[in-house]
């Protein structure tokens, strides 16, 4: 068939969800953040929540997310978007509410909110992008950064004497029993961003069904925190992050 | 349904959250404010009226959980005392910077750092001025009696939604801690969704509704143009306070030669001072600022008027004061006396001061 | 009409309900009342006193830095506020471990046994209902009908069953307390 | 040369450049233009078109959605 | 060996802290001053001097760690920016409660909330009136060059010291992130734990020696008698800071109708200020404070007696004007300008406030 | 032997501690706190390390511990005490540094630094007291509070559902790679609070062989709290505490 | 009557009247005072003296350390 | 002598760098000097600028809203800054990607097309270097000398080796200029 048959409103099989604005997105080229918004769209068009859910941004790269689905946001300090779903949920049951956090948000400023809203069981869905870097502020060392990965407050490779060990927060957070499903996905292929919206799709489900916390941690690459290229990330990201964080349901409940 | 009871201030602002419709409480335990968490979870109100009260894991939490609450236009409130507010003043500057409403009770006890759980005045600077980062105020209620500490929930709230700001009420553990007679108001219903948009508009995020665009709660802009617009707007917002919102109590000032200034327990002291410099014919008046912010500038500087002085009586080493002396702008001697460290002076040390500084002095 | 009180003792003596009867006594008949105890962190011995102001005014202090009457139950709080009465006022004292007893001459003195005396009823917790007894029978401020009124108020609703115990304590303290000379 | 199955439209303008659509397509259809769009991006755009199955992977692994794909009905 | 070099305010600071013998830097990044961590990690002090350099989990375990190294007697200090520092604000407190010393940077951007990453003079409240909880001060100095980001390191460690106070260096994104010349001080060595107790004396937690008694550092007490006792004294060392520690920069003051109250980046723009009204004819002059607290209180009050009236020019919606009105107490008129949420002022709108204000007006 | 004969100072086999103040305590009969306090004060007086040890405070009951041990120390702001460890040891290496922290104190305040702290690795001894409640403010709900249990924060019983699960912290520290020791014991017994105090020595020991972090948990008692005698305190920690946190060493490398 | 192989002095004016030194001898060596001391606390003494083996059981358990423990040399 | 300058253009077109090489030009020279950048977070086109200021004298303001010269290399930037040259300062631009071109006539305005001479040179690193030889050919406010010490203590070590390619660019900017008239 030639092309410009092929392509006809009655053929499009993938098209920029409804739930994304028009907004261009501040992301630098080839960062995961976009993935996961996209994803995070198409999972709120797909389920029809899009009147009914309510989202949670970090601060962090994430900090604009509201910009760009359409739906009802709020901003949280820094780290505390746990504390903030946690209201929102309570005050408001019927509706459905995730909070988005990078790692320095999620597993450091924010540890104690995120461990309790989890060990409460908080009836959320908690997205957790691991870049093993703070992107936003320039790319500093996170909890999650890798032994021996370079930022610009360990330049010379993450020194666990000094700069202390990279922290699995998802493990513990699997351990807790507020919590029902934990898995760990990536963004770095078709199939593996395939998989993180039925990981996605998952998480909200099990919000629907009243089961307590959902986290979905999807390891994610940062070119500018790690000085590559986006493609050159990836395969970083395959060789050095996933050993270390591999992928897969860490519980599911 | 009005209830006459003796209860204790803290106690007494449990119940007034109850019976005002507030949606949720988030707190951590603190002396001398532990009571009002307790008080809530005795009750259980989230089986009468779905109020939702949650015990946090810091105070940190609190606030901010204060705000994801605020952000979905619910009347929702924290209380602490000193250590625990100061863990709250990022999240205080958020909610500012958000434009969101919320009361936040303080029952202040001596500092600095975990200083003393006896009362004192000494967090007025923190609640006034804001102890947050950015220009930026808190509504700043302070209540002098058990009375007040059950009145003063529902009107901080009525303040906060109106302005979209956050709202305290600056108590001290003498208030928290004592017993009085309250009249307690009758259960007011919480408000529906519905309800809530239609008297405080529809800013809130309850899930974008096709009939309106979505709503984002932020306190964030890259854009300085917009920045500096959008404080302009909050400043504004501080005026309309000021020229609307001051409340005060007067006592004896008509005539008086003297004006004692003192906010919250130390007016209750006052008063008693006032009482006793009458009797040695000294005449004393007390002005008793309710709102702190906004401070009632103008009716002091018509007391400096008429008056010889004032003294601003503080269980604190001088806070207050300034705002009088700002008031009054060099037009009489404004002095300061004092207690500090968890101390409660006596109302024969403050008419004492009152001669010393202006008197034989 | 005013009266203000201090009680002061241990922790754990009955201090501050005591005070609460007299608070809501007072509600009772329809004066104005404060209540205003000493706080402090949970447990450990330690003194414990509340301040009881009943009036036909508004009351504008809570706080006192003296008192119409004095309610003392150790020795620390005898010595502590034995100067703080008014003069003329009254001090009423439990005598059970107090070494050095009250000297003032300008005010008037009793004492009571409670502690003596509730060992013999068999019951510590009827003490501080004793003392209050003794307290009622040298100022009777409020009338009798109400403290019952008041103590009906502050107990919850669990505990009711005690008051025909408590009715017969205040009596007991009535009955058993004198004046020292 | 096969008949495509499948087409993509890029979104030049937003397009960021990051390759890692071409990275993603099986058959190789994606090449980086020469040019530069206005944010001065080498964007992503279909250099062998006809190899085009429709799998939606550039589209799926898009950061920033600029890609619709079609594909014609079997 | 002085050294002359270009950097920036967060790295000269940085740089200045190695120099001058500081024994530990605990941080948490946020811009616009994260280069101040970056640069010291860069420089692996620890290698030369043995300086420990460690990146917190947050701002409060920052301040808490600083509180903990300084209670061992180390010269100690941390850096953030204004949200971060809001969350400093109980442990501000505590070490102003615990009389420990300490140096905290705030290179200050516009608020409230995340606000702007831009530049800002809207911390000025929480810095001077103590924006956490009870009756402290912190000694405030305001740097309005790369030159003095670096030299204030040395001197808010020897006053705080002195004073066994927290100081804090007030900065904001203009000076922190510019480069200028710096010359920087020789490399000072880190003082032994010898030299320590012989210069400030033998009140830190170095592990009990039998030639004393054991050192306990705190801030609380639940007697009221010495909790007063205590803050007595500290606010003897307000006063006595008050009287020895005041610095300010006068520029043009002596003949000067109009001054111009500036610190920090708008002293520099005010600077300039200066310049154009003079050209204009307009006679003004700029009186810099240096120490935010102390305030040049006794300056500004002679000022006013030769002067026609002044204009506290500040990035914030008027905060700093408070003190410079307390000064003067009402003895010539003053006002405030200022740009909010990032926005810099330019000199000439300065001069265009100071003719509305008091020239046209 | 006669009873006069035996009460010789040479026949003295069992005293308090030389590195214990004269102070009296002001714990409630019975607390745990203080047979805790006594055993540091042994362990130190055994290790001869009175003159080097820096004790971190909480606050919490034991916020005037400092009032009782004969060392210097600090007394942290609530929950901060393993940052104060940190910088205490990290600024002195060759002291001895431990910090003392009730279950409100180290598992909910201070979560995040608790587990940055293990999870960096300080070379710090902490310990740690889980009486299920905050004692010093008056009995309300810690982390820690069991199931079930009643507190003046949840008088009708801890409640999952509304007041979260009991948290197990020391569970979660233990898989930290900056933890090299993590043990819970308690003070019930005799043979009990022996068994403590050989786990402090060992803390102790690993500390000065610089081994990272070592954690020992005391199961504990609060009469005041669990408005129980402390005698009946015991039977009930036995009977209900234990089953939920068992004793005995969770890690030991 | 058993010879005493151990004694233990109180010291009753610091102790709290726990009762826990009395729980854990074995050897049933402690009772409480009727009297109280200066704090009002029923305290700790050696009811049955003789019994003592000098196991320092209950000065270990005292958490005020009101206990010294002696034990005659074998 | 005083020269007041914006560099505006993308972030990554090295606008930072290039200030810091004129600023450490004039401190080599013994001059004042202010470096003044936008900063934001890290990433994501947008624009970068800076304003270095050359001085004989102290420097007051470093921050400026007017210019003696603007050195533009987006046409945002161009946008931005072409009003906020002084009368009778100078414009230089990189013509690359520049649909609306200056109109001011009370300007000196030069152009450079560097984007595509760097292209030329196969060293997009390049690129800043030919503008600021373009700029020193224009406003030769410092030594050539000075430059190349300025360059120096600006580049890390490890980067000294590009030293003799980028001061080929300089001296390839300082040929291609030229005056739009
Ligand atoms: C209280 C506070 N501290 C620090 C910052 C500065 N800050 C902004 S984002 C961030 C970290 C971002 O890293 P991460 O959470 O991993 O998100 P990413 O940008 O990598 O997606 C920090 C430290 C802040 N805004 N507020
Ligand atoms: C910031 C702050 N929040 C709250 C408090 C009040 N507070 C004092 S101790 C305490 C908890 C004590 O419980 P825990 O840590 O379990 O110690 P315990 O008393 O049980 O030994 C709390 C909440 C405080 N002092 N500071
Ligand atoms: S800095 Fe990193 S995380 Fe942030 S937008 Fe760029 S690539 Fe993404
Ligand atoms: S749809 Fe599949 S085949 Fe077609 S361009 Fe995209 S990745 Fe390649
Ligand atoms: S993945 Fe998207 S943004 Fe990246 S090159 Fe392809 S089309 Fe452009
Ligand atoms: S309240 Fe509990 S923890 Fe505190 S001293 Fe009493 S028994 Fe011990
Ligand atoms: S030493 Fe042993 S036997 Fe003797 S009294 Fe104590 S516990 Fe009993
Ligand atoms: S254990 Fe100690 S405090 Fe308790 S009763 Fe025995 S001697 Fe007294
Ligand atoms: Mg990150
Ligand atoms: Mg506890």
């Amino acid at each position: 068939m030639d092309i410009k048959d092929i392509i006809k409103d009655e053929n499009v099989i993938y098209k920029k969800s409804a739930v994304l604005t028009d907004n261009e997105m501040h992301y630098c080229p080839g960062c995961t953040h976009g993935v996961v918004h996209k994803l995070i769209a198409e999972v709120i068009e797909e389920l029809g929540i899009q009147d009914t859910t309510i989202g949670i941004a970090p601060v962090g790269c994430a900090v604009f997310a509201y910009d760009y689905l359409e739906i009802d946001w709020q901003e949280a300090a820094h780290g505390r978007a746990p504390a903030l779903a946690t209201a929102v949920k309570r005050l408001m049951p019927e509706k459905m509410v995730f909070s988005y956090q990078g790692d320095g948000d999620l597993a450091a400023i924010g540890t104690a909110e995120t461990i309790h809203a989890c060990n409460r069981g908080e009836n959320i869905v908690m997205v957790f992008i691991n870049n093993g870097i703070y992107g936003m502020t320039g790319g500093q060392m996170a909890p999650t950064t890798l032994q021996g990965m370079k930022a610009s407050t360990c330049p010379f490779g993450r020194e666990p004497q000094q700069d202390g060990f990279p922290l699995k927060i998802t493990e513990i957070l699997a351990t807790l029993p507020g919590t029902s499903f934990v898995t760990r996905q990536s963004c770095h292929t078709a199939a593996s961003v395939r998989k993180t919206k039925k990981a996605l799709i998952k998480a909200f489900k099990n919000q629907q069904a009243g089961k307590g916390t959902s986290l979905v941690e999807v390891v994610a690459t940062c070119s500018s925190g790690w000085k590559q290229s986006p493609t050159k990330s990836n395969d970083w990201m395959v060789e050095n992050m996933f050993p270390f964080y591999p992928l897969g349901d860490l519980k599911d409940e | 349904m009005k209830e006459l009871k003796l209860m204790k201030g803290n106690e007494a602002i449990a119940h007034a959250a109850i019976r005002c419709g507030v949606d949720g409480y988030f707190g951590y335990p603190i002396t001398p404010q532990s009571e009002i968490m307790e008080t809530l979870m005795e009750e259980q109100p989230w089986l009468d009226t779905g109020m939702v009260v949650l015990q946090a894991e810091s105070e940190t939490a609190s606030i901010n959980m204060v705000y994801g609450g605020a952000g979905c236009g619910k009347k929702v409130m924290t209380s602490s005392s000193s250590p625990g507010v100061s863990l709250m003043q990022e999240g205080l500057s958020y909610m500012a910077g958000a434009e969101l409403p919320c009361v936040v009770v303080n029952v202040v006890r001596g500092g600095p750092g975990l200083g003393t759980i006896q009362p004192a005045q000494s967090d007025y600077f923190q609640s006034v001025k804001g102890g947050g980062h950015g220009d930026y105020k808190l509504i700043t209620l302070a209540p002098a009696s058990v009375q007040e500490m059950a009145d003063f929930v529902d009107l901080a709230f009525e303040l906060s939604f109106k302005y979209r700001n956050p709202a305290m009420i600056l108590s001290d553990g003498v208030i928290g801690q004592m017993m009085e007679k309250v009249e307690l108001q009758p259960f007011k219903p919480r408000m529906t969704e519905e309800e809530i948009v239609a008297k405080y508009g529809d800013w809130a995020t309850t899930g974008r509704t096709s009939n309106r665009k979505r709503n984002v709660i932020t306190s964030v802009s890259l854009d300085s143009e917009y920045m500096e617009e959008h404080n302009h707007k909050l400043q504004a917002k501080y005026k309309a306070c000021e020229e609307d919102e001051v409340r005060y109590e007067e006592i004896m000032c008509e005539d008086a030669d003297y004006i004692l200034v003192a906010y919250g327990s130390s007016a209750r002291i006052c008063q008693k001072a006032v009482e006793i410099a009458r009797e040695q014919g000294i005449k004393a008046g007390l002005l008793r600022p309710i709102t702190l912010f906004p401070f009632p500038t103008k009716q002091l500087q018509k007391l400096a008027q008429s008056a010889k002085a004032m003294l601003s009586v503080e269980m604190s080493a001088g806070q207050m004061v300034e705002d009088v002396k700002l008031s009054v702008n060099g037009a009489i001697p404004v002095e300061h006396y004092g207690r500090i460290g968890g101390i409660i002076p006596s109302p024969g040390e403050v008419v004492d001061a009152l001669k010393s500084n202006f008197i034989q002095g | 009409m005013k009266e203000e009180i201090i009680i002061a003792g241990f922790g754990g003596q009955g201090v501050l309900s005591m005070g609460k009867i007299l608070a809501y006594s007072g509600v009772m008949q329809d004066m104005e009342v404060s209540w205003m105890p000493s706080y402090g962190p949970e447990m450990r011995g330690g003194t414990a006193n509340v301040t009881v102001i009943l009036s036909d005014d508004r009351i504008s202090s809570p706080i006192l830095h003296e008192y119409d009457t004095a309610i003392i139950l150790n020795q620390q709080s005898l010595n502590k506020f034995e100067k703080e009465i008014k003069p003329g006022g009254i001090l009423l004292y439990d005598g059970n471990g107090i070494q050095n007893h009250p000297t003032r001459k300008d005010i008037r003195i009793y004492r009571i046994d409670a502690a003596a005396e509730a060992a013999k009823m068999q019951s510590a917790k009827t003490f501080n209902m004793i003392v209050l007894g003794a307290y009622l029978k040298v100022q009777p401020i409020v009338k009798m009908e109400n403290v019952l009124k008041g103590l009906k108020s502050s107990l919850p609703e669990r505990h009711h069953h005690l008051i025909p115990l408590n009715e017969k304590a205040i009596n007991r303290g009535e009955e058993i307390v004198y004046e020292v000379k | 040369m096969a008949k495509a199955k499948g087409a993509i439209v890029v979104d030049t303008v937003k397009c960021k450049g990051c390759e890692l659509c071409m990275v993603a397509c099986p058959t190789n259809v994606i090449v980086m233009a020469k040019e530069v769009n206005g944010k001065g991006y080498h964007y992503s755009t279909p250099g062998n078109p006809d190899a085009c199955i429709g799998c939606t992977n550039c589209a799926v692994v898009c950061p920033d959605s600029c890609i619709t794909v079609y594909r014609a009905k079997a």
